[in-house]
């Protein structure tokens, strides 16, 4: 217990030095990239607690990201950003008025969106499989099309622009303070979702998974469960919807449709469904692939340009993946020491002893 | 190298070494929608930009490359997209993107960046606000809507409009908002505008949308949008016995927009850019004739933007003698009178091109120039 | 409001609901034979349209003959789709096969694009389907009475395929369990081919169809329909090619009628089908018509 | 003697076929008493109605369970006809299935485990970060788990797939799953189905060991007679959902209805 | 009639069938007993090609069928009765006697059969129209042995017929299984009630993890020390 404790700690520390050592080294787009990876593992980690985990199709994470990104935008924002943005019907008080700082802000956005998800989870996951999976899109797509049409909250189609980037990382003035932000915040919510499905909950959500019947045969009440996981993971993504608003720097109701959903639950199954660190690799990977090929389309080799290869091949790549490893990256196992041990071989070996 | 005293100087100047001393290539970054949703408005524009490069490939004694980077018709895509043409390929000044939302998630990289960007058709008001680094050759919405609002008023003498838009495009609900300003202005009468019903991007099915609209009998229907959704608003409207005139803006411009809309088309009017039947300039007359050598089609007005997006860029780096990205910007922001290929470009201090727009018609399966209105 | 524009929204709305049903009876025979929401269902509507549209357009082809090569073009892709993406997977949980799914999808959209070019093509609607024919003040375009006779046509040729064929039966046992069906002699990949080959010819007409009713193509012309069937052929009861239609014209008549009586809530016109489907699922969880089979523990 | 479950004129229907009509059952404390009969009799019917599955089309079903309260024990009656099956698990009636239904990708322990959870007091935060509340709370479990599969012999398996286990010890192990949400009412579905004779004497075994160990009420469906005759006190049998038979098992075993119904005449071992 | 000749059978990692070889002859009654897990369902799982083997020869009246289709080896007149009965749960009783029936043309003859499987088991007539997911555990068996049986096999292999019967219908099972091997038919069958299917059959054979340990009449295995120990519960 105690010695995989400070392991996971070396790891982090690891991660962080590896931050520190990007942020000076990096260029603008190399750590643009970065950041856009961490938000996707905040989207990716979360949702597989739902879909991978508790073992409950739902597509609505769109959904929940654009109501983080919303309430996030909207409290971070001041009046004068707000007027201009606002330019058609104006923003309703109080909100035209309404600062706070970007923790709270960020905070509220997670806890609108985890409210969101109540709302959501508690009248649909009665259902199951595929009618759930299709009624959380649909929840997911009503939350965008709302979005749309309330333009004296959301400015609706014209979108909000201008979001500001936090300057400070808790109160310590720096350069790119939100790749700190993002990266703790990523950081974080691998941590917490690796200890919670160590916990007795997460083996709640398991049992679910895999006989819906047997567990509550065993006292497990699915829609406290359920509803739980849908929760929490909703929070993420409300937390990630911020974050994403903050990277970008505008955000309108088009980002949030049912093909962003397809992209992480994608990330998920690549990283296999019910693994945490599978869906942290692959929201790397995938990032970091989607802009590596996109050399692609600007006519490589000699070939003239072809937009829209790169997708392609994206798309080819992605069934390969599916076909080979139907399992994805980890399957539904954790990335552990004596995995990598394997992996890497003996000196790593050599170290773990020592230790 | 550059000597710019602006913040950030050591990155600045680290990358002007790079376009400096690499080659003898200026590279001009263009992100546009290639793939997605609005791919065709990318595809557009890009053979506008393709073109004038052909035509003018080279400036200071150097080579002008274009690297073109697709956006996916995604703004989290059109974010990196314009950050790697700034990191990576070290890009001069960009163009793009199609989609006002697109350029909106392109600002504030090029603000921080300090490279310009010229916009080619985008027309939502937010793209050039409170940036610096923004401009556009195109004429923005409020101007448009005022245009069209006359237009109804005046030439058709219509007293009570309705509005058909698609509510999920910026753009269209930017129009319909000005143009509601203006001809309730025009009219005097609050409940000019008798009916204003709305569809979303993609949607192909407008009959109960045209129904409610022809219902409330309005002397003309004001229909901003996509233009593939509008040929088919117009198009169903007309099978369906509705024969009210129907009116939009720029984007209709489009050979598909005959295409699909076919017959029902037919006497159509919308705002844009320039034509082609009366050409503007000498350069207007030259683009013409290359792009229909080139691609064998009439050009759509988006393509002539683009091609002036170019222009404009390439003239202020002659006159900035460097390629420089502030200094580029710098002339970009003095552009005066520019002889473009859709029309003369002055723009303002917001960065919008203050420009003539004209009136087109669609007669005889063709777009047929009615009249210019000077801003 | 008139009794006739009322006729004209009627006809408007049975013209829609009658077009989606004709999409959502193929994805629902795919499902209830799968268990497979085969998101490139929509992406086949699209293949069939842009091949029917070069047909006529490219080859000078008359256009039945342009859209039977479509529909056969359309069914070979179909099957070559589940041979190469989707029976490796047979015994993987279903995720992947979704996933794999949304794969096809993507790649068949991004290749149309690269194929076929980002632009918008109008497809050339022969006369007969392109007439205007006014009944008392109500306006009707031919293909309108089209879409209503192939759909009831092909949905009575399917009811009676899948419940009273001896290749129906095979195909409802297969649905279940793989195993034990080809130990009843079943050659499962001939029956599952056969059920995406009818999958997709139903797709293909029904792209046809669209493109048709609303004659323009693009290469992501297929999601909309793809989603929207889909959800007509859940709310009718996933599986059950009758509810499909049931669902098709409850979601076509409902949108239509939305926006006729409360022309505010236009914008919320896509927002319609998904609250209607939530709705229905929330009463009954299996769809109108879908059968609930309870699991026996 | 003291009364623990009683089932009170309960009717099951399905669409139009009724699987248990006006099924009648008092359990009493420390009983293990037998529910036999042909197939499709309604005997799984019976249990999913009483364990929640099922809400009965008409009846009720009353558990009774004892509360010390200020040192007195009170007997206290619970309705528990529309209950749901967590909350009917919570209650003290615990069930196995009859097709086994473990989580077969989860590991023997953790099988167990989970039987537990309905006893954790803390929240999924002070879970997930490992509270001192918390901690010892995982701790007991696991103690109290590994005791259990060392009573039921499954110890060494502990961390093997529970799909991986031999047939005759996955029974054992929803048994002891079954045992693990500390119920006063174990519900027994084909125990012994696919056993052979051995195993089944090993079973038996089993049942009476566990019965005494955990001061449990048992009540159980089965076909194999020897088992059935070996272990309970009272048999029921069910025919077309109608109760045809009650009594001790030398009764029911000469009970001509039953013979006709079910037993036949040889009982083949 | 079904020669096997050292199969062997894995499933990833675990050896599941170490090289067995038997023979059943026909209008015989084979059976196999074992513990559980001992591997006798695996065995008829190869002998269908439902498992992929990875060494031996399984022949069926002289033809090579080790490396056929289910399929094809269905059409030769080889059926399985599956373990756990593997009813079609959407379709009704009906439905699935008819599938059993799936190669054959014979109209006329296929609704005697059914007829005659009503008549050995009226509890499906009664049911006829259910579907077959709501039957109870023993009528899907009943269903499952009628569905093999419509296909009028020449080999049929039956995975622990009894499971989960009630034991007037176990001696039904039992009667039926000698009924139609009167009638003709050849038989290998499985059974946890190991007296009972020593008791019919001719010729028995023992699993222990994936090899024969053991083989004999029934008679003899019946009588065997070792094997009423370890499977008839008497000692
Ligand atoms: N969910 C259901 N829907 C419809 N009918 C059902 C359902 N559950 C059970 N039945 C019917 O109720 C009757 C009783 O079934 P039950 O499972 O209780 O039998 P059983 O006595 O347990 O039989 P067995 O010993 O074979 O398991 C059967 O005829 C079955 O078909
Ligand atoms: N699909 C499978 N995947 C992995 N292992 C399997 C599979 N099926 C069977 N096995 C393993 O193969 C071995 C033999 O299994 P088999 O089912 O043939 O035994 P059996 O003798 O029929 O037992 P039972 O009496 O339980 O039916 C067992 O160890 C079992 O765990
Ligand atoms: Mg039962
Ligand atoms: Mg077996």
């Amino acid at each position: 217990m105690k010695k995989k404790t400070i392991t996971s700690l070396l790891i982090i520390l690891a991660v962080i030095i590896c931050l520190i050592i990007a942020q000076r080294t990096l260029d603008s787009f190399s750590l643009r990239i970065l950041n856009l990876s961490g938000v996707y593992i905040i989207f990716a980690v979360s949702m597989n607690l739902i879909n991978g985990f508790t073992g409950q199709l739902t597509l609505g994470h769109a959904g929940f990201i654009a109501v983080g990104a919303y309430t996030y935008s909207l409290l971070i924002m001041d009046s004068d950003l707000k007027q201009m943005n606002f330019f058609l019907k104006p923003l309703i008080s109080p909100l035209d008025t309404l600062q706070l700082g970007f923790f709270p802000a960020m905070i509220i956005a997670g806890l609108l969106a985890a409210l969101t998800g109540f709302l959501v989870g508690a009248p649909a996951l009665r259902l199951r499989g595929d009618y759930l999976a299709i009624a959380t899109l649909g929840f997911g797509e009503i939350i965008r099309i709302i979005f749309t049409n309330t333009q004296s909250i959301t400015n609706g189609s014209l979108g909000l622009k201008g979001i500001p980037k936090p300057d400070n990382f808790f109160f310590i003035k720096m350069d790119n303070s939100l790749m700190w932000w993002i990266w703790v915040a990523a950081i974080i919510t691998v941590v917490f979702h690796l200890l919670l499905i160590d916990s007795s909950y997460g083996r709640a959500f398991k049992a679910i998974r895999e006989d819906e019947k047997a567990a509550q045969a065993m006292g497990v009440s699915l829609f406290k469960h359920k509803v739980m996981a849908m929760v929490i993971s909703s929070f993420f993504a409300g937390i990630g919807g911020a974050l994403l608003a903050s990277l970008i720097g505008t955000i309108d109701p088009l980002m949030f449709r049912f093909t962003l959903t397809y992209n992480i639950l994608l990330i998920v199954v690549i990283g296999g469904m019910g693994s945490t660190s599978g869906a942290t690799i692959s929201a790397i990977v995938v990032t970091v692939l989607m802009e590596a090929l996109r050399f692609l389309d600007q006519g490589f080799l000699g070939l003239p340009e072809l937009p829209g290869l790169r997708m392609v091949v994206f798309a080819i790549l992605l069934l390969i993946v599916v076909l080979f490893y139907p399992k994805g990256i980890m399957g539904n196992e954790e990335l552990t020491w004596s995995k990598l041990r394997r992996l890497f071989g003996k000196p790593f070996a050599a170290k773990e002893v020592n230790r | 190298g550059g000597n710019n005293q602006s913040a950030g100087g050591g990155k600045q100047e680290q990358q002007n070494e790079a376009t400096g001393t690499e080659e003898d290539v200026i590279k001009i970054g263009v992100f546009e929608p290639m793939t997605g949703a609005n791919a065709a408005g990318g595809a557009m524009e890009v053979e506008g930009i393709q073109l004038a490069n052909e035509l003018y490939p080279e400036v200071l004694g150097k080579k002008i490359k274009l690297v073109i980077a697709d956006n996916k018709s995604d703004k989290v895509e059109a974010a990196n997209a314009v950050t790697r043409l700034i990191e990576k390929e070290k890009v001069v000044a960009i163009i793009g993107s199609w989609g006002s939302s697109f350029s909106m998630a392109a600002g504030p990289i090029a603000k921080d960046n300090q490279i310009p960007v010229v916009a080619a058709s985008a027309t939502n008001p937010l793209v050039t606000l409170g940036n610096d680094f923004y401009f556009r050759v195109c004429f923005i919405d409020p101007f448009q809507g005022r245009v069209m609002a006359n237009y109804v008023y005046n030439e058709l003498g219509a007293r009570k409009a309705a509005i058909i838009k698609e509510v999920s495009n910026d753009y269209a609900v930017g129009l319909a908002k000005f143009f509601t300003d203006t001809f309730t202005e025009l009219t005097g009468d609050p409940n000019c505008i008798v009916a204003n019903v709305d569809y979303q991007t993609g949607d192909q099915e407008f009959s109960a949308q045209i129904q409610t609209a022809a219902q409330a009998k309005p002397d003309v229907i004001f229909a901003p949008g996509n233009f593939t959704e509008s040929a088919l608003i117009i198009k169903q409207a007309r099978e369906q016995g509705v024969n009210i005139p129907i009116c939009g803006g720029d984007t209709w411009e489009a050979p598909e927009f005959l295409e699909i809309g076919g017959k029902a088309v037919e006497g159509a009017v919308f705002s844009t850019f320039f034509t082609s039947e009366v050409p503007i300039t000498e350069e207007s007359e030259k683009f013409l004739n290359e792009y229909r050598k080139k691609y064998n089609q009439e050009p759509s007005s988006v393509a002539a933007l683009g091609y002036d997006a170019y222009l404009v860029i390439r003239a202020a780096i002659e006159k900035a003698g460097s390629a420089d990205p502030v200094k580029v910007r710098d002339e970009i922001a003095k552009t005066k009178d520019f002889v473009g290929a859709a029309g003369i470009i002055t723009l303002d201090e917001n960065g919008d091109a203050v420009k003539s727009a004209v009136l087109k018609k669609v007669q005889d399966g063709k777009f047929v120039y009615q009249t210019t209105i000077e801003p | 409001m008139t009794l006739e524009l009322f006729l004209q929204h009627l006809t408007n709305g049975i013209s829609l609901g009658s077009l989606y049903a004709l999409i959502a009876i193929g994805y629902t025979m795919v499902y209830g034979i799968l268990r497979l929401i085969n998101f490139a269902h929509g992406d086949l509507i699209m293949v069939a349209a842009y091949i029917a549209f070069y047909g006529v357009g490219i080859f000078a082809l008359p256009w039945y003959l342009s859209f039977f090569i479509a529909v056969l073009l359309s069914m070979t892709l179909g099957i070559i789709t589940e041979k190469a993406a989707y029976k490796p997977l047979r015994n993987s949980p279903r995720i992947t096969i979704l996933i794999s799914a949304i794969g096809v999808s993507f790649l068949l959209q991004n290749l149309g694009i690269v194929l076929f070019g980002g632009r918008p093509k109008a497809f050339q609607v022969p006369e007969i389907f392109a007439k205007v024919y006014n009944f008392g003040g109500v306006n009707i375009v031919g293909v309108t009475f089209f879409i209503p006779v192939i759909t009831v046509i092909l949905l009575i040729l399917l009811v009676y395929l899948i419940n009273f064929t001896k290749a129906g039966m095979a195909m409802r046992a297969v649905a279940k369990d793989y195993d034990t069906s080809s130990l009843m002699g079943i050659d499962v990949n001939r029956i599952i081919s056969l059920t995406f080959g009818v999958g997709s010819a139903l797709a293909a007409v029904g792209g046809i169809m669209w493109s048709l009713k609303f004659p323009q193509l693009i290469p992501t012309m297929g999601l909309m329909p793809g989603l929207k069937c889909f959800i007509a052929a859940v709310v009718g009861g996933i599986g059950n090619v009758t509810g499909a239609v049931v669902g098709g014209f409850l979601l076509g008549l409902g949108e239509i009628l939305l926006v006729a009586f409360f022309p505010d809530l236009s914008g919320y016109r896509d927002a319609f089908s998904f609250i209607l489907l939530i709705i229905i699922l929330l009463v009954k969880p299996t769809g109108i018509m879908g059968e609930k089979i309870a699991e026996k523990v | 003697m003291t009364l623990l479950l009683e089932v009170k004129d309960m009717t099951m229907q399905f669409g139009g076929l009724t699987a248990v009509s006006n099924f009648n059952l008092r359990l009493n404390k420390g009983e293990i008493v037998g529910l036999i009969g042909p197939n499709g009799a309604g005997k799984t019917t019976c249990f999913n109605v009483i364990t929640g599955e099922y809400i009965p089309t008409k009846g009720q079903i009353v558990f009774y369970i004892s509360e010390n309260v200020n040192g007195q024990i009170v007997s206290k009656e619970i309705d528990i006809t529309r209950s749901r099956p967590d909350q009917i698990t919570k209650l003290g009636i615990a069930r196995t299935f009859q097709n086994i239904r473990l989580f077969k990708n989860l590991s023997v322990l953790e099988n167990v485990l989970i039987a537990n959870h309905l006893n954790v007091k803390s929240n999924f935060l002070t879970a997930a970060f490992k509270f001192p509340a918390y901690q010892r709370e995982e701790r007991e479990m696991r103690e109290k788990s590994l005791e259990l599969l060392k009573e039921l012999g499954l110890e060494k398996f502990k961390n093997e797939k529970s799909s991986s286990l031999p047939y005759g010890l996955q029974r054992r192990l929803e048994i002891a799953r079954a045992l693990a949400t500390q119920p006063k009412l174990l519900l027994l579905d084909e125990p012994a189905a696919g056993m052979n004779p051995q195993e089944s004497i090993e079973l038996m075994n089993l049942i009476n060991q566990i019965k005494e160990k955990f001061d449990l009420t048992i009540f159980m469906i089965e076909h194999h007679m020897p088992v059935i005759m070996g272990v309970c006190e009272r048999i029921l049998v069910l025919d077309y959902g109608i109760t045809i038979a009650e009594g001790t098992p030398k009764e029911i075993q000469n009970n001509q209805k039953v013979i006709d119904a079910y037993l036949g005449v040889e009982t083949i071992a | 009639m079904l020669k096997i000749n050292n199969l062997h059978v894995h499933y990833g990692g675990i050896h599941a069938l170490r090289g067995i070889s038997l023979e059943v002859p026909k209008n015989k009654i084979i059976t196999l007993i074992g513990a559980n897990g001992a591997g006798k369902s695996t065995t008829l799982r190869s002998i269908c090609g439902l498992v992929p083997k990875t060494d031996g020869t399984i022949v069926f009246e002289g033809e090579d069928i080790t490396s056929l289709k289910t399929t094809e080896i269905v059409k030769r007149g080889v059926t399985l009765v599956p373990e756990g009965r593997h009813v079609f749960p959407d379709l009704t009783v009906l439905e699935n006697l008819k599938l059993g029936a799936y190669l054959r043309t014979d109209k006329s003859e296929i609704n005697k059969d059914i007829n005659r499987v009503y008549e050995l088991f009226p509890r499906l007539k009664e049911r006829k129209d259910q579907l077959a997911g709501t039957l109870s555990g023993g009528e899907q068996q009943m269903l499952a042995i009628g569905r093999a049986l419509m296909s009028r096999p020449r080999l049929l292999m039956m995975d622990e017929p009894s499971l989960g019967l009630a034991p007037l219908i176990v001696q039904d099972v039992f009667k039926i299984i000698q009924q139609i091997h009167n009638e003709g038919m050849t038989i290998l069958l499985i059974e946890q009630n190991a007296s009972a299917a020593l008791q019919i059959a001719d010729y028995g054979y023992v699993l222990e993890t994936g090899s024969i340990v053991l083989e004999g009449t029934g008679k003899e295995l019946l009588n065997n020390q070792e094997v009423k120990k370890a499977y008839l519960g008497q000692s």
